[in-house]
């Protein structure tokens, strides 16, 4: 049988009727180049499982209607055991199960062997957001990439453990704190899909949802070009709002009041802060921008110094854009 | 109740439930040996957690070892060997019913487990006084402790070329270039510069030891009421079930120690 | 000469255990002594070799394994085997993460 | 009359309500210092039942939250809470000593035809240990709950600021319980079975035990360790876990499941013992292929200890630790396997009686080839990645520790009630609660398996829009299945007082602990047993003056009159 006629004979049998994006009862729609051969022994299984299934309860209803007790008629006699037998239903089992093991066995062995040309991104998971770096520099919290192109991801966790988990892809993998773990796939449908985290990592652990957009070809390029120059094509308040929430500061700092690991930016800009130190000051644009840059030269009394320094990490250009958002935090809503 | 008591008549040291006295001293011996094991396993994920950090990170070993003093854990070995001794005879004594060097023997265990958190307590309070405490709490300024290891910068061993080899795993400087950690070069500096984590050899070292110094005080819990056993008359009649567990958990006490020794002071 | 109790449970004799108490001590001076010369990666095994063979004569002799029912000392060397089992597999997982360690973690 | 020989202390059908060993003592603290294993057993009983019914609680609070996206009745923080308790309690104080402490402690030393445990002492303590332990758990959850998840993962569970200190002491002291429950029952079987029982005429229900200790006593030590150094972690920091510190975070992965994979097999060995005994009885025959099936016990035993990198698939576990673990992990599926077919074929030109043990031993069936078959996915290694740590996962553990572990435990209860407590209960209601259980339960989680093959992640308290219609559909079958457990919890309790007094053995079988009194008197057996064929049905007849079932000679069994011991 090849393997072709295989695949829709479990389809069929998987309740699946091909309807173009490889979805079925049970699965996703299948959008990576490993997601074919996870879908196929998912069906294998699944053919074997119901088999079985259906031989375990179909032979039990009728031993339960056959055998029912009736009055005065107690059980015939049976063996009490049969070697030949329960040698042979011990030994189907452990062919199937070995068959099974091989082809998870393989089909692990590509999903963990990035091709030689894979595109590179690194991924920097924080409680509870994603933060994906392409390799120009440029931070975004969607992953996008190109279609038909493999692509490799480079993971790095900040505090616990986080799993990236993209089910269209068939793609999941732990994200360390200390150490950095892989994972790729090649895309083959453009659109957009749901990346979740998979591993429980505290309160909005649901919400650290991202999206993956598959780009058609040759118009990745183009986003990562006009996404990278968001500083010059999009106002300074979105553009501030942008930075504010891919490169962390929204981790230690709320925007609706509410007191994180720092002080809340609602209506920061004008108002008068008492200091650690003992001195006190109207925020303006010379304070923002030294608390980015210096931030324990000036602490807000009842804070603790924890603020890392963005020194180095943050342009001009892009420190004006988040003064301008933090100006717009002025309480009248956006 | 029937008429179908047994205790009636019987021997009082021989529960209710029981049909023979060998039967219950089985049981007591087969339970024995089952916590003994429960015991291996549970010290054992301390060895695993010790055997994963040391095959990563020797030198934190290397370095750490030469803070703990190698003389008082010698004789803190030999005093447990002395205890295992005694308790070994006690045993003997018991079976033989010679009560009073029984007495006498249960005596020296005990001492002899004395001693032992006494020279315990003597390394903890050193210890303490150099900050060399658990990683949390841990605060050693190398500059002091110079004068705490006179021989860690002489001693023979400690030659560039050997210690890689010690533990006959690679250095951790095997991996891509720019991703491990240099440890190659705390090698050959092993006795000036303090390896980065080096407190989590103290960590280590509090928890294993620590681990086993409950395990003492345990074994002194279980001799005083040997004692009070003895004072009742339990062993009398030649009934050494009771001393005969006690031993068998306290050797197993002597057994973790002669390992702790081992893998914490004589590390090079 | 062995002697036994009423119920048949082997005693030890006395000589025996002082025996066996005088190889631990030399065990216990050879461990310290070993450490003055380098064999290089052997240290560590001759070491773990000492240390086995005083325990082999500790759980013989003192806790009389060597009389007792042979079941007694499956069950104690079972825990050892399924603890070789645990430090196996975690060393063999562990020694993998070297190559992927993040330098210097965390950044700031 | 023949019964009356055997059953002195009680009526002519063997029923001793007056003189059992429910009432050979009065008084709160004539239960709470008792020796009597059986005793412990019922008070193991009513504890394990409130565990069940608090982790019940708070597994209907998790299912209402979900009804909807966003917030439903609590809030994130509470439902992380919630659902961290559900599994903890579940677990710790509920299934693991479940079969083992409260139906083992109670049939295990009747069905080797003797007076107690080999440690009656130890047992107690094992009590008292449950209770301390599950002391401490309720403490953390006054304090504030935690919100680490039932599996504790550093470094989450090291840096949160919830009481997870408390409710790891209280899950270390509860494995102490663990272990000498486990401790006990292997020092009793090799030791105290009686004339006769050598060890392939042990009842079946005896290997689950006897295996299920092996696991207690080998791994519970370990989750020890683990946890202390969790607490040493947080309290002292002591770095093993701390990749700050050059630990490892994985590492604790491994330590964890060490434990809580074999801890699966603790859970499932001792109810694959239950089904055991109660399919050979109610179709009125012989077991088939008893010594496959003992065998298989042991063989799951070892082998539970081989698989546990099978729960770290994804978390960059090295590719030749996934594979053999893996590999392993599918030699567990055999043995499981034989049990289910051997079951199967006693049912062969059996006698069978749709009694209510019945009815569960049915749903056990249907439910564990469920909950074992989707087993195959998650050990494979491709289709894992997919299917880890989703709704996938969360039904196929539920459909073997529900419907496999709660499900025979069920049978088992009510295979052996009226032996414990000398009342039948009412079977009509017995039926139906059988029959709602098994309706809501499937409800509440083939759903599961449909949502997490679609990639609904477990542990979240939101979710995207495509999964409400299941959801609800999953939730609607979780107040069924709660409605099945009230109607039982009503139908029991009324047995307790009005319940039609039990014979001695009601059903026909043939193991040794249906040759006393129902409920048994304080010391037992009136007399010595000789073990034969424990599935020797045809020694038994069924007398219908007493309702109850009578050896065809009672003489065959005794060994010496009056104990005579």
């Amino acid at each position: 049988m090849t393997s072709t006629t295989l695949v829709t004979l479990l389809d069929v049998l998987a309740g699946s009727l091909p309807d173009g994006d490889g979805s079925s009862f049970w699965l996703p729609p299948q959008v990576s180049t490993v997601a074919r051969s996870v879908d196929w022994l998912f069906n294998f299984i699944l053919a074997v499982s119901v088999f079985f299934f259906v031989l375990i309860v179909v032979v039990m209803v009728f031993f339960v209607i056959r055998y029912r007790r009736r009055e005065g008629q107690k059980a015939e006699s049976s063996p009490n055991h049969n070697l030949a037998l329960e040698l042979t239903w011990s030994g189907i089992p452990l062919v199937l199960v070995i068959m099974i093991f091989i082809f998870g066995f393989k089909g692990f062995l590509d999903m963990s062997t990035p091709p030689a040309n894979s595109y590179e991104i690194l991924v920097e998971a924080q409680k509870w957001n994603w933060s994906f770096i392409y390799p120009n520099g440029y931070i975004d919290s969607n992953l996008h990439v190109p279609v038909d192109r493999p692509v490799r991801l480079v993971m790095g966790s900040q505090d616990v453990i986080h799993s990236l988990y993209i089910p269209a892809f068939r793609v999941k993998m732990d994200v360390v704190p200390g150490r950095y773990s892989k994972a790729w796939f090649e895309a083959t449908e453009p659109g957009e899909y749901d990346l979740f985290c998979a591993e429980y990592c505290g309160t909005s652990h649901s919400d650290m949802i991202a999206h993956v957009v598959v780009h058609p070809v040759g118009e990745f390029e183009t986003w990562l070009e006009q996404a990278s120059n968001f500083l010059e094509t999009m106002a300074p308040v979105d553009a501030g709002r942008k930075l504010f929430q891919v490169r962390g500061c929204q981790q230690c700092h709320s925007v609706d009041g509410s007191v994180k690991t720092g002080p809340s930016l609602l209506g920061v800009f004008g108002q008068t802060r008492n200091f650690a130190d003992g001195s006190s000051l109207t925020i303006d644009e010379n304070y923002i921008r030294e608390s980015i840059l210096e931030p324990q030269a000036r602490v807000v009394d009842g804070f603790d110094p924890v603020m890392p320094t963005y020194q180095g990490r943050l342009s001009d250009p892009e420190i004006l854009a988040l003064i301008e958002y933090f100006k717009s935090l002025d309480g009248s809503g956006e | 109740m029937g008429a179908h008591h047994h205790g009636d008549g019987h021997d009082p040291n021989l529960a209710h439930h029981f049909e023979s006295a060998d039967q219950q001293y089985q049981s007591a011996k087969l339970g024995m040996w089952v916590f003994l094991m429960t015991e291996i396993l549970f010290f054992g994920g301390l060895f695993v957690a010790y055997t994963v950090y040391r095959v990563n990170h020797p030198e934190v070993f290397v370095y750490g070892a030469h803070f703990l003093d190698r003389g008082l854990g010698a004789l803190n070995t030999v005093v447990l060997i002395l205890s295992s001794f005694t308790i070994a005879w006690a045993v003997r004594a018991a079976q033989l019913k010679q009560i009073s060097l029984l007495r006498w023997l249960i005596l020296a265990t005990m001492a002899c487990a004395f001693a032992f958190m006494g020279v315990k307590a003597v390394e903890y309070n050193s210890k303490w006084k150099h900050g060399l405490l658990w990683a949390a709490k841990y605060s050693h300024h190398v500059e002091e402790a110079d004068h705490d290891r006179p021989t860690a910068a002489t001693d023979p061993a400690v030659s560039p070329d050997a210690d890689p080899n010690r533990s006959a795993i690679p250095p951790a400087a095997e991996g891509p270039a720019g991703l491990a950690k240099p440890a190659g070069e705390t090698d050959d500096t092993v006795a000036e510069v303090e390896p980065e984590n080096a407190k989590v050899f103290f960590s280590i070292y509090f928890l294993m030891t620590g681990l086993h110094g409950i395990h003492v005080l345990a074994g002194i819990g279980a001799m005083i009421w040997l004692l009070k056993c003895l004072a009742r008359g339990d062993f009398d009649g030649g009934h050494f079930t009771k001393v005969d567990m006690v031993a068998l958990y306290w050797h197993v006490v002597d057994l973790v120690w002669i390992y702790l020794f081992l893998l914490l002071y004589l590390i090079d | 000469m062995s002697q036994h109790t009423s119920n048949g449970v082997h005693v030890a004799s006395l000589r025996l255990l002082v025996t066996v108490m005088v190889a631990l001590m030399i065990g216990t001076w050879l461990t310290v002594s070993v450490t003055h010369y380098d064999f290089g990666f052997l240290n560590i095994w001759i070491g773990l070799a000492i240390a086995t063979t005083k325990a082999v004569l500790v759980g013989l002799y003192f806790m009389h394994l060597r009389w007792d029912k042979p079941f007694n000392a499956f069950v104690f060397l079972s825990a050892f085997l399924f603890l070789f089992l645990f430090i196996g597999i975690a060393l063999m997982d562990t020694a993998h993460y070297q190559e992927v360690l993040i330098p210097g973690w965390p950044l700031e | 009359m023949t019964a009356d020989t055997l059953t002195a202390g009680g009526d002519a059908a063997g029923n001793a309500l007056e003189s059992s060993y429910l009432n050979s003592g009065s008084g709160v603290l004539s239960w709470l210092f008792t020796l009597d294993h059986k005793r412990i057993g019922v008070m193991y009983l009513v504890a394990i039942t409130a565990s069940f019914l608090l982790g019940g609680i708070f597994a209907l609070l998790v299912r209402t939250e979900l009804w909807s996206t966003g917030q439903t009745i609590m809030t994130a923080d509470a439902y992380n809470k919630m659902f961290t308790l559900h599994g903890a309690v579940m677990i710790f104080l509920f299934i693991i000593p479940g079969i083992p402490a409260a139906l083992g402690n109670f049939v295990l030393p009747l069905m080797l035809g003797a007076k107690d445990v080999a440690l009656p002492r130890m047992n107690l303590t094992s009590f008292w240990f449950w209770i301390i332990g599950a002391s401490f758990a309720l403490v953390s959850i006054v304090i504030g709950a935690v919100d680490t998840g039932w599996t504790f993962y550093t470094p989450y569970s090291t840096t949160t600021g919830t009481a997870v200190i408390s409710i790891t002491m209280g899950v270390f002291i509860l494995g102490f319980s663990s272990i000498f429950t486990g401790l006990n029952f292997i020092v009793t079987i090799h030791k105290m079975r009686p004339e006769g029982m050598t060890w392939f005429k042990m009842p079946l229900f005896l290997w689950g035990l006897y295996s299920t200790a092996i696991i207690q006593v080998l791994a519970t030590p370990v989750l020890g360790i683990t946890l202390l150094l969790l607490i040493a972690e947080r309290v002292l920091g002591v770095g093993i876990f701390d990749p700050a510190l050059g630990g490892d975070p994985v590492l604790f992965q491994h330590f964890f499941w060490f434990y809580s994979h074999p801890a699966v097999y603790i859970m499932i060995l001792p109810a694959m013992g239950v089904i055991s005994e109660l399919v050979s009885v109610f179709s009125g025959k012989h077991i088939f292929g008893y010594r496959f099936i003992a065998w298989s016990s042991i063989a799951i035993a070892l082998l539970s200890f081989l698989v546990w990198g099978h729960h770290m698939f994804t978390s960059g576990q090295s590719g030749i630790t996934n594979m053999i673990f893996s590999a392993l992990t599918f030699s567990v599926a055999i043995p499981s396997a034989v049990k289910v077919f051997n079951w199967l074929a006693t049912m062969y030109k059996g006698s069978i009686r749709l009694a209510t043990p019945m009815l569960y031993v049915l749903s056990f069936l249907f439910l564990f080839a469920i909950g074992g078959l989707t087993g195959l996915f998650l050990g494979a290694l491709s289709t894992d990645i997919h299917l880890h740590d989703t709704y996938f996962v969360v039904a196929h553990f539920h459909y073997v520790m529900f419907g496999g572990t709660v499900i025979a435990f069920l049978g088992g209860l009510h295979y052996w009630w009226p032996k414990m407590f000398g009342r039948m209960y009412s079977e009509r209601w017995g039926q139906v609660s059988a029959l709602l259980i098994f309706v809501g339960f499937n409800l509440t989680f083939f759903t599961q398996f449909v949502m997490g093959s679609h990639g609904m992640p477990r542990r979240y308290y939101n979710y995207v829009e495509e999964f409400t219609s299941l959801h609800r559909a999953s939730t609607v079958g979780s107040y069924v299945l709660g409605f099945g457990f009230l109607i039982m919890a009503i139908y029991l309790f009324h047995s307790l007082f009005r319940g039609k007094p039990a014979p001695a053995n009601p059903w026909g079988s043939a193991t040794l602990e249906w040759e006393t009194t129902s409920p048994p008197q304080a010391h037992n057996f009136d007399h010595e047993l000789l073990a034969g064929d424990p599935y020797d049905l045809d020694a038994l007849e069924l007398d219908p003056a007493i309702d109850g079932w009578v050896r065809r000679d009672p003489r065959s069994i005794i060994l010496a009159e009056g104990g005579g011991r």
